[in-house]
């Protein structure tokens, strides 16, 4: 039987019952666990690498599981910006590869966690494949929850002394929000009889009828989505989660499953601009004023932190606020532009959880009053630390560059330059934050002899945060590939609004 | 005539090289020492290899980079970033002599070579970049690269210029940032290749705002009064940084920003019709004349340089802001005239400090007689300031003169006068005290500064003397900035 | 407005009820009884899910030979199908972290926590 | 003051929802789009198409199977969730390969409930337990025609499991959560979708299809019921693992 039609449906499939026969391998010996997943990844990469080939050179396409053509069934849809789940396979990939020696330093993890925990890392990476793909607004609430539980449970696993703590108030804030995804479902599901968003968007083209339910969903799923994806003022789970989570999880949170939300919101602009029901400007202009507080405000925080985990989680919610500025805009830039740092960001904040995630493998601090003088004992690990603080500060020619440049250029396009300035004054912000840093990384004295006498990150570790650093700047280099390649679905996604 | 070369992209990348090398295995005196020499000497040969085909017109441009159109990273050796080039490149040479003798005794020293080659390497990147990214890039960079040796003896004074030293810069650079994103959107291009890319259509208002935007971010770095605060404060840094960064590398970059801002993103057609330059040109006519006025105050003497350094900058943005070709000639060969006359007193600075341990202006009494050549050297820097025929710095007023008179706007002129009477005011006294002036108590006996920080400090001096008398000169610097004035008026 | 939301009464409830499980939410200090407040507003909206598919005079779909019209939509009951395995996992998960957070602090009062954070 | 703020927000979320609730199709209109759209289908096609008179049954596992085969990972994803927070305190024994769930061996040479049981309760427990089992398969096997399923039918057995745990002793159940079995028992669920859709992929070319030829319909009832039983073992099993869980904690 031929594959290529069916990697749609396998890229979904492999992680979950990768996952399911995780526990059973697990009895064979204390290892299997590790590479079972690896080699669940790497089959998972290589459907994203043919979906991704397939969508070059057919455009967008369908699988309809059972059969049943969509609205009857549910249809796995692959577009432009489902090309994110390669850099999820790859990060997932790097990631599995990162815990097999990380997780040893964990004390929980010697009474038998480990299992589990590569369960729930094949489970989280299917969850975001699965919502990435689909192509059905139930489907969407279904991945949704598979990959939010088992992001809840990954940020306690790691037994910090907040851990709990933080992944409750992450599951309480995350169910709220998964609720409202659900009830706005029900109310598209309400006044349109169908769950398939091209078919949901169909029908809401010209609808005729109270378009109130309609209104009320969008507003829900922005606040949902945005909830997901830690917009300010809805960020407040973000920073404890992220910095209280094992460093290899805090790179897949981070970098990967905040960007679910932020999918989510392309998903519901399609359906909104495709439906042409409202005049989506004050939406836009509130989500554009939401970006900007988030980005200087996540910078402002990052500056005063001396936790790096802290401070990295922090990061994350200014670059949420730029992409969610650049969808907010509205222009052919900003959407370019922040469909890309989709992208680029899960490379760039990998990197940094990796890199941290090792030097705190090998000293066992994290602050960097402690760490002073680490670069120098850690050579490499701290080279691919400053790439990767030299790409999320979005400094050419690294990955980070090209998409904020874009950004910017589309609040110009949309007459607001006004945006223009906070992007840059919040790359700046950040900026100083990572010259601190470095220099306390570089040219400091170190206070503590674990840190003087610190080896580089041993090989599994190394090798993830090294491939992830080279990346950045591959994909800085190279940036014209990715936005070339996403050129066509924010096209299309635009083409409604006209011009 | 455009040329592909590797050149431009070479020279940054020597002192790149250098500063890797440096850091790598600079732990061995010699072996930096070898570094530091070498590189400075190569890159220096590597730019003066430029310099016949420059002469002729050749343009170098080498394509690093092209992210998606037009957005990448270009190095261009035009005539004017040959000239920013020559004058930053033979002054590391220079400079780097000097360093070696005066840190001998220092700690820290790998971290203090390192950025300091970086700095010069960051500097030669500014003059050959090829587009506005580029050179904000390495502009950026410059702020980062310079901060290493503010700080170098890490006293709370010390951090705490170092603070205001980013926080002034940095906040320049991000309006430089959103100035280039604002003229890529205006053009689609943000090349400097041109003379001008900009165009009236764009319409007044969005010209204003870029104009105000490139102005205020370079201009933060040019030290124009009112946002020169972070320069007196950098003083604390080691000498040959001072001299580095007010002579040669920080407020030049700034200056040559604002010219290229000038001559190659606004052009002087367009800017003539706008009339934007009128205010910059009375602000730094402000400048001039005020800090002029506090230099006469300070008693510290790198504090009295430094605002003698924030007035002579700004000589370079009133001439560029005439925008009459003697103007433009006058501005471009006051990048090398500025440089070479203040980077002497700081090495005079550097050198009285290291061997007597004296730094204010009041202790210089008689010290004429201690070390007469290092003085000597004060004394033709003095002169080229005050405008003396026949030092350097009496070529840029003449040529600024000239192009007061021919863009009609007499007061220039008069800033010109009253300039030349400050500058005599805060050094004649300094030459009147050291060789007039019987010291203090017993005289010292001659004691000269040690040879590595005398040497260079007599070579810039005599080339302060051979850039006043050699302006006719074929093959000399002077036609050089010629042929960009040419180019810049599309004559 | 007032006639419309009389006729479609049955939604109204299960707004009430989802925004008195928020005020429960956000009201209440105890993580268990904040638990408990999300239940109260996924109760809500499985209710509102139902409560969409059901007709005048509707029959349940099941086609038993001598079952007749109209049947009763099948597929909100589906889906609410789904979203109460998910509800029950989250239940499950959330009393887990909260008999751990117990564990290690000795208490589930939100304003205690912050304290002892 | 933190309760003035909760009414405000409950307050400011009704509003809008209320004006939501307001603007949908009158509730129970038999014109309405959730009946006249995709429903409208599923119930005059349903019965020969899905295979299952009980159309609930039918859109869950054969229309939208997708769904239901994300649903039974989202269980699976607590279970492990679960296990894998609570592993710390259920095993005090150093020993890394006695992590999953299983009951302690301390446990081993009890014979007795964990905590005094009437004997009443004792009594009426082992009476009904196989009448429940009984229903339970009932309810399993029967899912496809009558209300029920996979899904309730496995809920019953796992409370039936609960409740002979608490009634006889861990010691007495046991034999039903073998370390060997455990595991495989755990994705149950989760596996037999994968499986149920190979061979739907091999026999109709899609994954997840169902053969809808009349002479294959002995296979896509098999193959329901197959997804039946798989669901209710996996729901069974989460049931019980995360009490054997949290009660062992």
């Amino acid at each position: 039987m031929h594959l290529w039609p069916h990697w749609l449906a396998l890229i979904v499939l492999t992680p979950l019952v990768g996952a399911a026969l995780t526990p059973v391998v697990a009895l064979i010996d204390r290892r299997t666990p590790t590479w079972w997943a690896l080699s669940t990844m790497t089959v998972t990469s290589f459907a994203a690498t043919m979906l991704v080939l397939r969508i070059f050179h057919e455009g967008p396409f369908s699988y309809v599981p059972g059969g049943w053509t969509a609205p009857y069934g549910i249809e796995l849809h692959f577009d432009e910006f489902s090309a994110v789940v390669g850099v999820i396979c790859l990060v997932g990939w790097l990631a599995v590869l990162f815990s097999s020696r990380y997780t040893d330093s964990l004390p929980e993890f010697a009474r038998g966690r480990t299992p589990y925990y590569y369960t729930l890392l094949l489970l989280n990476c299917g969850g975001m494949i699965g919502f990435t793909v689909t192509g059905d607004l139930f489907n969407l609430f279904v991945f949704m929850e598979v990959l939010s539980l088992s992001g809840y449970a990954l940020v306690a696993v790691g037994g910090e002394r907040i851990a709990e703590m933080a992944a409750f108030k992450y599951l309480l804030m995350g169910a709220i929000s998964s609720l409202l995804v659900l009830f706005a479902i029900g109310f598209l599901y309400g006044i349109t009889g169908t769950l398939n968003i091209a078919d949901v968007t169909a029908r809401l083209h010209g609808f005729e009828g109270p378009t109130a339910p309609a209104a009320v969903a969008l507003g829900m799923l922005v606040v949902g989505f945005a909830t997901k994806a830690a917009v300010f003022p809805l960020h407040v789970w973000l920073p404890d989660a992220h910095a209280a989570a094992p460093s290899p999880v805090s790179a897949v949170l981070s970098g990967l499953v905040v960007k679910v939300g932020v999918i989510g919101m392309i998903r519901v602009y399609r359906i909104y601009y495709g439906s042409g029901m409202f005049d989506l400007t004050v939406l836009n202009l509130v989500l554009i004023w939401l970006g900007a507080i988030s980005i200087v405000m996540g910078a402002f925080f990052a500056v005063f932190q001396d936790d790096v985990k802290l401070m990295l989680a922090y990061s994350t919610i200014s670059n949420i606020g730029y992409i969610v500025m650049g969808l907010g805009l509205a222009t052919t830039y900003g959407v370019i532009g922040a469909s890309v740092h989709i992208f680029n960001h899960a490379l760039i904040k990998a990197t940094l959880f990796f890199a941290v995630g090792a030097i705190i493998y090998r000293t066992g601090y994290r602050t960097l009053t402690d760490l002073r003088g680490v670069g120098r004992a850690m050579p490499l690990t701290a080279v691919a630390l400053s790439v990767g603080a030299i790409s999320i500060v979005g400094i050419p020619p690294t990955a980070g560059f090209l998409c904020k440049w874009y950004i910017a250029l589309g609040a110009f396009q949309a007459d607001r330059p006004f945006f223009g300035f906070v992007l840059i004054f919040g790359a700046l912000l950040i900026f100083i934050y990572y010259i601190r840093m470095v220099n306390a990384f570089y040219f400091r004295e170190p206070v503590h002899a674990e840190v003087a006498e610190a080896k580089d990150a041993p090989v599994s570790m190394l090798l993830p945060t090294l491939v992830l650093a080279s990346l950045c700047l591959i994909m800085g280099i190279l940036g014209r590939v990715p936005l070339t390649f996403i050129e066509p679905g924010v096209a299309r996604l635009l083409a409604p609004l006209g011009g | 005539m455009e040329v592909v070369d590797i050149r431009p992209l070479l020279a940054p990348a020597m002192s790149f090289a250098c500063a890797g090398m440096v850091f790598l295995f600079g732990r061995k005196t010699h072996w930096r020492r070898f570094w530091m020499l070498s590189a400075a000497t190569i890159k220096m040969l590597i730019v003066l290899s430029m310099l016949p085909g420059s002469l002729q017109g050749v343009v170098y441009t080498f394509d690093l980079v092209d992210f998606t159109g037009g957005i990448g990273l270009g190095f261009r050796a035009d005539a004017l970033g040959m000239f920013f080039a020559l004058v930053s490149s033979s002054l590391w040479v220079a400079t780097t002599v000097y360093a070696i003798g005066y840190m001998r005794e220092d700690e820290k020293r790998v971290r203090f070579f390192g950025f300091f080659a970086l700095c010069v390497s960051t500097t030669v990147g500014i003059a050959f970049a090829e587009n506005l990214l580029t050179f904000f890039l390495f502009y950026e960079m410059l702020t980062i690269c310079t901060y290493p040796l503010v700080i170098h003896y890490e006293t709370p004074e010390a951090l705490s210029a170092g603070r205001a030293y980013l926080t002034y810069t940095l906040i320049g650079g991000a309006f430089v940032l959103v100035g280039t994103v604002m003229v890529h959107d205006a053009t689609g291009t943000i090349s400097l290749g041109h003379p001008g890319i900009l165009d009236a259509g764009i319409g007044t208002g969005r010209l204003g705002f870029i104009f105000g935007l490139l102005v205020i971010g370079f201009a933060t770095k040019a030290a124009l009064m009112p946002l020169h605060g972070w320069l007196p404060r950098a003083m604390v840094a080691p000498t040959p940084v001072s001299a580095l960064l007010h002579a040669v590398a920080v407020v030049k970059a700034g200056a040559f920003g604002i010219v290229r801002t000038v001559y190659n993103v606004f052009g002087v057609d367009l800017l003539d019709g706008l009339g934007f330059t009128l205010p910059l040109a009375a602000l730094a006519a402000f400048t001039i004349i005020t800090a002029s006025v506090i230099a006469i105050f300070q008693d510290d003497l790198k504090r009295r340089l430094a605002y003698s350094t924030i007035s002579q900058i700004s000589y370079i943005v009133l001439a560029a802001s005439m925008l009459t070709p003697f103007a433009a000639t006058a501005a471009i060969v006051h990048f090398a005239n500025q440089a070479l006359a203040k980077i002497t007193m700081f090495f005079v600075a550097g050198a009285i400090q290291r061997t007597t341990g004296k730094t204010n202006v009041h202790e210089l009494a008689g010290i004429g007689h201690q070390m007469p050549w290092t003085m000597g050297a004060f004394t033709v820097a003095s002169l080229s300031f005050i405008g003396m025929p026949l030092f350097a710095g009496f070529i840029t007023k003449w040529y600024i003169s000239l192009g007061a008179l021919e863009s009609g706007q007499w007061w220039f002129l008069l800033v010109m006068i009253t300039s030349s009477l400050l500058n005599a005011a805060y050094f004649l006294p300094i030459v009147y005290l050291a060789f007039f002036k019987p010291a203090r108590g017993a005289a010292a006996p001659m004691k000269e500064a040690r040879p590595t920080l005398l040497v260079p400090t007599l070579v810039c001096a005599i080339w302060v003397i051979a850039l006043g008398t050699t302006s006719e000169v074929a093959g000399m610097p002077f036609s050089l900035a010629e042929a960009a004035v040419r180019f810049v008026f599309r004559m | 407005m007032l006639t419309a939301l009389w006729h479609n009464i049955d939604y109204v409830a299960s707004v009430v009820l989802f925004c008195i499980g928020l005020y429960v939410v956000i009201a209440k200090n105890n993580l268990i009884k904040k638990f408990l407040g999300l239940n109260i507003m996924e109760t809500a909206v499985f209710a509102f899910i139902i409560a969409l598919g059901v007709i005048e005079d509707g029959q349940p779909p099941i086609m038993t030979g001598d079952a007749h019209g109209p049947f009763a939509s099948p597929l909100p009951q589906t889906l609410v199908l789904t979203g109460i395995v998910v509800a029950v996992s989250t239940t499950a998960l959330a009393l887990t972290l909260i008999i751990r957070v117990y564990r290690r602090f000795g208490t589930i009062e939100a304003d205690e926590l912050r304290e002892l954070e | 003051m933190r309760r003035p703020i909760a009414i405000s927000l409950a307050f400011l979320a009704a509003v809008p929802l209320l004006a939501g609730v307001a603007g949908l199709p009158v509730h129970g209109d038999p014109s309405a789009p959730v009946h006249t759209h995709v429903s409208a289908r599923y119930i005059e096609h349903g019965v020969e198409e899905a295979g299952a008179s009980n159309l609930v049954t039918g859109v869950l596992l054969n229309y939208r199977g997708l769904d239901a085969a994300g649903e039974v990972t989202v269980i699976f994803t607590a279970l492990i969730a679960v296990l894998a927070v609570l592993t710390v305190a259920s095993t005090r024994d150093a020993d890394a390969s006695n992590h999953d769930g299983r009951v302690r061996r301390s446990d081993a040479d009890r014979r007795h409930p964990d905590h005094p049981v009437s004997p009443i309760v004792h009594f009426v427990v082992r009476l009904i337990a196989p009448f429940t089992a009984l229903y339970a398969a009932y309810v399993i096997l029967h899912g496809h025609v009558t209300p029920g399923g996979g899904f309730q039918g496995g809920a019953i057995l796992g409370g039936l499991f609960i409740a002979l745990t608490m009634v006889l002793g861990k010691e007495r159940t046991r034999p039903l959560v073998r370390p060997v079995l455990a595991p495989w028992m755990q994705g149950a669920a989760v596996l037999t979708f994968a499986a149920v859709g190979a061979v739907g992929a091999l026999l109709t070319g899609v994954y997840l299809g169902f053969p809808v030829d009349p002479s294959l319909r002995i296979v896509r009832d098999l193959m329901l019921i197959a997804l039946e039983v798989g669901i209710a073992l996996g729901g069974a099993a989460v049931l019980a693992m995360i009490f054997l869980q949290m009660e062992a904690s």
